[in-house]
């Protein structure tokens, strides 16, 4: 069957959410001009307004609104968070670009908006969706995703029904799915010639729009936190059968670093098995030493963090001097940061500048 | 006995009841007291002790010392005076309990200012009741009458523990001092540390005079007193003689409704009728309520002054009620309220009890005042317990409503606690409005913060939203500094003048920076090409700062500010704000 | 460039162990024709023989072995159960199927074989991969995978780079990844005339092996347990914009419940917005009933999930019929099952027996 | 006075006293005995009750009633006996203790058997230690001896608290009854509540003899009343006629050794020569160590069945350690172990103690038994102290170690304390034998099911992964149920034949499921085409089994039964398991 295109739900309500938004700023830049304070309006999601109707057979609002008022001493400091959220959607949206709800929470810095944590940042955007009555989705705001790979890569399926198959790995812009199909394909064809693993779904998302594999002749892993087994086979594969080189990008604290350590020399847990480790691949970062020459945002290192950090030292795994030299600087600046602070000079920054320098300081 | 009960409770009662002996003597002569108080270590023992209390007080004559000190004296006195002794015989008793405990003499120095100063050495005779004189000196004072010392040195031994006593003694001279303002304390305990506590005024209260007691407060017992000494031979003129405000006509009306005839010789009374008399006279409604000139109250002055001594706080408050009566006896009470500056914060309100001048220190908790002090909502203050506030109640009467006889706690007189709750609230609205003051001002000065920090961020996104330039947002609000360290002169100065045109609202915020000089300033508004005052003359003292919201249009606005006096320079900073709508 | 085919360590791995399995099982015949004990021996992996290798740059487990002994009652039931899962793996290979971890834990059931929990059932399967030497992977037992969609549906991309270009669901067997492009690309082609969703990865990939989707005329979706918004939305497209009926297998729970539920009439939190919710979705299993139906293996209701079923009888959500009717079952019953039970009954039982007995009934 | 500082204590110490009076009566009686306690309130009062012990004992004659009761006796005696009397004066004790705090006379009642039976009620003149006889009655015993009343009556009014007495009284009858197995003791306490203590047996242990004191338990004082009353002049026979083991020649050589002529009267001994004698006693190490027969201990039979009686246990050890001395004084000590059955589980070991058979409940934790019991390891006997078992440790000697007044705790006394310790320790032995031997027979049981379920689906598996048919698991393992519910009869009956050639192991496992009678069984084995006996007959008891290792190789293997007493049926099952290897 074909599908008939009377209704585009895909694309269609972006256009409406970027049209709504210039029309929301607008309408305070008139306000102002006519020394009025800007005002909005929108539904209360207070529990007293929240009704079952039978009708869409699901939670709604009800009539009562809320009116949030820039005069208000209590509304304005969420008031311009919501019109910062709202210029910042509306630049993704501009740009086609897309974020998380960490992206936002750590982008905001960058403009002098501050948030006391991430639930202060979803809140606004709860806002801004009930304000603009279209779900975050619409303006670029994605959750997470887990364990997947992108990049022009072709392989060729050795499953039932698919043998014979072939499907290039840039096929799925948001990334393939590293499961027992792809974990079983032969690779046929390619015309990258290096491997870069990420940890964070967002940070992967990032890549793959900033074109990374393009311009690093890169196959983009996401591992989604620690590596699971079968990502870490196929990353082997990957160096091994391929040749590649393998950088790994993971948050800066101990957590991350041994996410990079688990999927270079393995677990404890999995020392009776060979085929999981790929000792050749590099942790690329982000290194503790980077928290400072980036002037990265970042937090003070917990007990618990300060305790594992210790352990590590005292790892066999971690004896080379990159690493241990690593924790000495995280021991002794007790920060960490994530993958994400990288956010506070831009959504593009990890990949202009940053990716460049460190590729190039690995030697790739 | 009672006081004391224990080691830590008999050092206690011991030093309260000396120094108490000598803030009265002190009272007597019309000086303002200097008391030396030092707790010893007797030799290697581990609990006995010298108490040694010297005074500069009225000093006692030779031949009646050891009548004073050796002898428990149950006087014929019915008259009445407000005086500090709780147990009436309190110095005696520590004299006695010493006695006991370790077995040896009271001396006694003392001088009445005359040429001699006599010296005694006492035991009690228990049995007897009586003193045994162990030895007597007699040392020659100063010829010159300036030189001559004049007071009264007791010293003592006694059993105790100095080390478990210690925080109730110090508390105990700490609040003495609090209701002495006029009095040197020193103090130096057994491990040779000096506690000092130094008099702030040279004034004294009034002394207390001695009255006949109110009919309403007689009972059987001195009725009898009273007819055993009287001279008078007819009930009229007894009842004029030796009752307070009773005169010739109430004595009349009461006899005649008593149905005692005028004529009666008080002396013929048999025992049921005296019995029936002090019904009578409680019964009837026609005498005058007792005056209060038999009282000596601090005064508001006095007790402002202890407080700020001892406390130090960063505001108080204080209030004498008027003199009020409860059962036949005068009383009058005082309150104050101290909030901030050294004044600790402690999860529960800091209370301070005085009856006649006396701390109570022990038994907290069953006292009315704590009663009072629980039922009042101080929400309805803006404050709660755990907030740095203090609350000082002062209660003076001829006869303080004790609970018991330990004579620690005040009983719920309903007339007395009517007047201490009056006089808290008093106290605690001040405080409030002090503090709601307070907060106003912090409140309006991050407000207006808020605005200068959001506003230019909305207009800036909302205008990158919109693809413009950035609307300007001075037509909702702005903020002007219009002086900026200046320094005061003899006559006023303007400071720069604010364009409040299109602002429905205007904010002045005036602060005078300097450590010690206040400054005069005024608030000025431009109403039909005319500057009109919008805030006459303010004193702002060192430090403090003026915050005031100015409503209706003015074209525009400024401040003035000049030294309060023409020689002491002061600082200003000054800021005008404008909001829209 | 174009890869050489001289290794192929995607899927020669799984013959070598199909064999070493086989040798494994005539071992022990052999041994009890003799009349000997059968035994195993396999290296220790207690914490005295983990050994850290400078040279593979990973932990490796020391020369000490220990021996299971048939003859030693305290190895008898684990030798067993290793026995029994080398026999399980091996029909997956055979059969070209894969397994979870879990899926080995509830099939053991329908051999007499118990494990006291799943942790025993993991241990198990590290022993079989110490023996065998080769990784779980290799015996097609895969970990679980996150919301992902299967079927004969061709889309085309609108996402940056991929305007224009199409691809059809079912061409990468693992399922394709529910993520920013996906959610904004247009439906082109189909040949399915339903939607399929089930919560657990397990069965997921189940119905993708058994060919659910070319059986049942069905796209195929994975929610991961309670679904994503975007995975949400999706389904809503799939249902508004192609017309299919969508039906929903979760676990016999309040919260499986629950979870289709969300998908059905949206969660509470999301009330201000329209585009998440499919009223016309149908819970289609597992019901309180099916437990006492299809004789499920169960287990006890706890406080938390009586507590929960007592909430969602109040629910303005759940006043409809059959919800209330099954509540009343669990409440009477005070027993719950997950998914993954049917597995007692042979792995294909759910897609062979219950799918088109509960289809039919639905009206599908 | 010791043992009525406290109401509880009072009730508790009056009827043990009383108690004990009477098994002793009954001891000399030779009868075993029959005890009545009652204990009831004195009318309205809530803390006076009247206690009354009546006993069947050997009864006081009427002229010695008073002195008995009335006064307290210190005795001119110096043999030795053991005996129960903790106190010594342990009854008059009691009887003070009531006059003294109800001012009520004791009543007593006895009669020797003969034809009187007389009551008496008497107060104790404290102030002169003698009886005052308040009245006298006389009673007639019926003629016919058989049925004449022998015993005595005592019946006393007391203050005391039995609600806070109860559980001690209470457990010191229990425990009285576990160590007279041959008394009846019945108890009626205030509430109406009767305790019954049924004997099980009428044997009585021998009783205990008078000795001489040994020359290494004498003191001065002692020394000193034997010289007062001897009818002998010289120290050679002197020291034979009066002293425990001591012989002619002995006599003489100490006599020599201490310097002392043989012909010396001994009353011509200064007091500072009989200090130095009782040394030289002390010193000399020639004496012959004290003899047990003034011992009566109760003997294992008795302790087994007493502790059975009372415990109920599953199991029980018991020992009698040999007659050992402690300065001169000898002693023995018996020790039980019980488990199982009714002896709860607690979080501590029970320990119950006795002292010449009588109950020890007070102070127990200071007591050298517990710290004996402390010091073993009991995981060396496979015991935890929660596992339900209890340890009874019995004491006799004429000189029990006390350790305090009370003589509630004994003391630590090297040669006691390793009687003690060895006892439980023999005890523990057989207690730890008897719970391996039933943990294996478990635990093989449970080895064998799991080999017939796992064996199969190994075979099973294999084969499937093989491709091939399963093999044949009998070659490793196999289990036969060879007896079903057999019931037998007289003779020896066959149970089905085992084939065993290729098991290396045969285990045999036969059950009595029979719910009263015993069984006899035996296993055979083929070897040479001939049946030998593997395990002779053995009695099986109703509900038990046997689980034995067959080890060696035989062609088959067989069980037989028989009932034990041809009339009484028993029901057998049996199984036999082969294993290869």
């Amino acid at each position: 069957m074909s599908i008939k295109k009377n209704v585009d739900l895909a694309t269609s309500p972006k256009s409406i959410v970027q049209k709504k938004l210039e029309e929301l700023g607008m309408k305070f830049c008139e306000e102002i001009d006519r020394g009025v304070f800007p005002t909005v309006q929108m539904r209360s999601r207070s529990i007293s307004n929240i009704f079952y109707s039978p009708k869409y057979r699901q939670y709604i609002l009800g009539k009562s609104k809320v009116t949030r008022s820039s005069r208000n001493i209590a509304h304005l400091r969420p008031f311009a968070q919501m019109v910062w959220t709202a210029y910042f959607v509306h630049e993704l949206l501009k740009q086609k670009k897309t974020s998380t709800l960490r992206d936002v929470y750590y982008s905001a810095q960058a403009y002098d908006i501050f948030f006391k944590d991430q639930s202060e940042s979803d809140d606004i955007i709860t806002d801004l969706e009930t304000v603009i009555e279209h779900p975050r989705e619409s303006f670029n705001v994605f959750p997470e995703e887990r364990s997947a790979v992108f990049g022009d890569l072709t392989i060729e399926y050795t499953v039932p029904g698919y043998e014979g198959r072939r499907m290039n790995l840039s096929s799925h812009p948001d990334g393939v799915m590293i499961g027992p199909a792809l974990t079983d394909a032969r690779f046929v064809k390619t015309s990258a010639d290096k491997v870069i693993v990420v940890e964070k779904g967002a940070m992967f998302t990032r890549f793959v729009e900033e074109k990374v594999y393009e311009r690093f002749n890169a196959i983009l892993i996401y591992t989604a936190g620690q590596a699971p087994r079968s990502t870490r086979y196929f990353i082997r594969r990957l160096n091994r059968e391929l040749g590649f080189p393998v950088y790994i990008f993971s948050d800066a604290d101990p957590w991350g670093m041994h996410i990079a350590m688990v999927i270079i020399s393995g677990s404890a847990n999995a020392a009776h098995l060979r085929e999981l480790t790929t000792p050749d691949a590099k942790w690329a970062g982000v290194w503790a030493s980077d928290i400072i020459n980036y002037k990265l945002p970042s937090e003070k290192l917990s007990e618990i963090d300060v305790k594992r950090l210790r352990e590590l030292r005292n790892d066999p795994r971690y004896k080379d001097r990159h690493w241990q030299k690593q924790i000495d600087i995280f021991m002794k600046i007790k920060k960490k940061c994530e993958l994400e602070a990288f956010s506070r000079y831009g959504l593009t920054h990890i990949v202009d500048r940053y990716l460049p320098e460190r590729l190039k300081e690995l030697g790739a | 006995m009672a006081g004391f009960t224990n080691p830590a409770r008999s050092i206690f009662t011991s030093i309260r009841e000396l120094v108490e002996n000598s803030l009265d003597a002190a009272d007597v002569a019309r000086i303002p007291p200097e008391i030396y108080i030092r707790l010893s270590k007797d030799g290697d023992s581990d609990d006995t002790y010298t108490l040694r209390v010297a005074d500069n007080g009225s000093g006692i004559s030779p031949h009646h010392i050891p009548l004073a000190f050796g002898q428990f004296l149950f006087s014929s006195k019915y008259r009445l005076k407000q005086a500090r002794g709780t147990f009436g015989l309190g110095g005696t008793m520590a004299i006695l309990y010493g006695q006991i405990t370790t077995n040896k003499p009271v001396k006694v120095i003392s001088s009445t200012g005359k040429s001699l100063i006599v010296e005694y050495r006492l035991l009690i005779d228990i049995e007897k009741n009586r003193p045994i004189i162990l030895d007597r000196k007699i040392h020659a004072n100063p010829r010159a009458k300036s030189k001559r010392w004049r007071g009264t040195v007791v010293e003592i031994h006694l059993r105790g523990s100095y080390a478990q006593a210690m925080p109730k003694v110090l508390e105990y001279l700490k609040q003495t001092a609090m209701v002495n303002p006029y009095a040197n304390i020193i103090f130096i305990d057994p491990r040779g540390r000096l506690y000092k506590f130094d008099r702030t005024v040279e004034k004294m209260p009034p002394p207390p005079k001695e009255i006949n007691p109110h009919p309403y407060g007689v009972d059987v017992e001195t009725l009898q007193r009273i007819m055993r000494s009287t001279t008078e031979d007819n009930m009229l003129k007894f009842m004029q003689k030796h009752f307070h405000r009773v005169g010739e006509k109430i004595a009349r009306d009461f006899l005649k409704r008593a149905g005692i005839s005028e004529d009666r010789d008080p002396k013929t009374l048999r025992p049921e009728e005296i019995v029936d008399l002090v019904e009578k006279m409680k019964e009837y409604d026609g005498f005058l309520p007792p005056e209060a000139d038999c009282l000596s109250p601090l005064g508001e002055d006095l007790l402002r002054e202890g407080v700020l001594k001892e406390l130090e706080p960063e505001f108080v408050a204080v209030r004498q009620r008027k003199p009020s009566a409860y059962s036949g006896h005068p009383f009058i009470v005082e309150v104050a309220i101290a909030y901030g500056g050294k004044v600790p914060a402690k999860d529960d309100i800091l209370l301070y009890r005085f009856a006649n001048k006396i701390p109570l220190v022990y038994d907290e908790s069953g006292d009315v005042c704590w009663k009072i002090v629980r039922s009042i909502n101080w929400r309805r203050y803006n404050l709660t317990p755990n907030m740095p506030f203090a609350i000082i109640i002062h209660v003076c009467s001829t006869k303080i409503p004790y609970k018991t006889l330990g004579k620690e706690i005040l009983a719920d007189q309903l007339e007395v606690s009517r007047e201490i709750l009056n006089g808290i609230r008093e106290v605690a609205r001040q405080l409030a409005r002090y503090l709601s003051r307070k907060e106003r001002v912090k409140r309006q000065v991050r407000r207006l913060a808020v605005f200068s920090r959001y506003l230019p961020k909305i207009a800036r996104f909302s205008a990158g939203l919109a693809g413009r330039r950035p609307p300007d947002i001075s037509k909702l609000y702005q903020r002007k500094q219009v002086f900026k360290g200046f320094i005061t002169s003899g006559k006023y100065v303007d400071s720069e003048i604010f364009d409040s045109h299109r602002y429905s609202v205007v904010f002045v915020h005036i602060q005078n920076k300097h450590k010690e000089n206040p400054a005069a300033v005024r608030v000025l508004g431009l109403v039909n090409s005319k500057w009109e005052v919008l805030i006459p003359e303010s004193t702002l003292t060192s430090g403090s700062e003026i915050y005031e919201t100015l409503r209706g249009r003015y074209k525009a606005v400024k401040i003035q500010a000049k030294s309060l006096k023409p020689d002491k320079k002061s600082l200003i900073d000054a800021y005008i704000d404008g909001l829209s709508q």
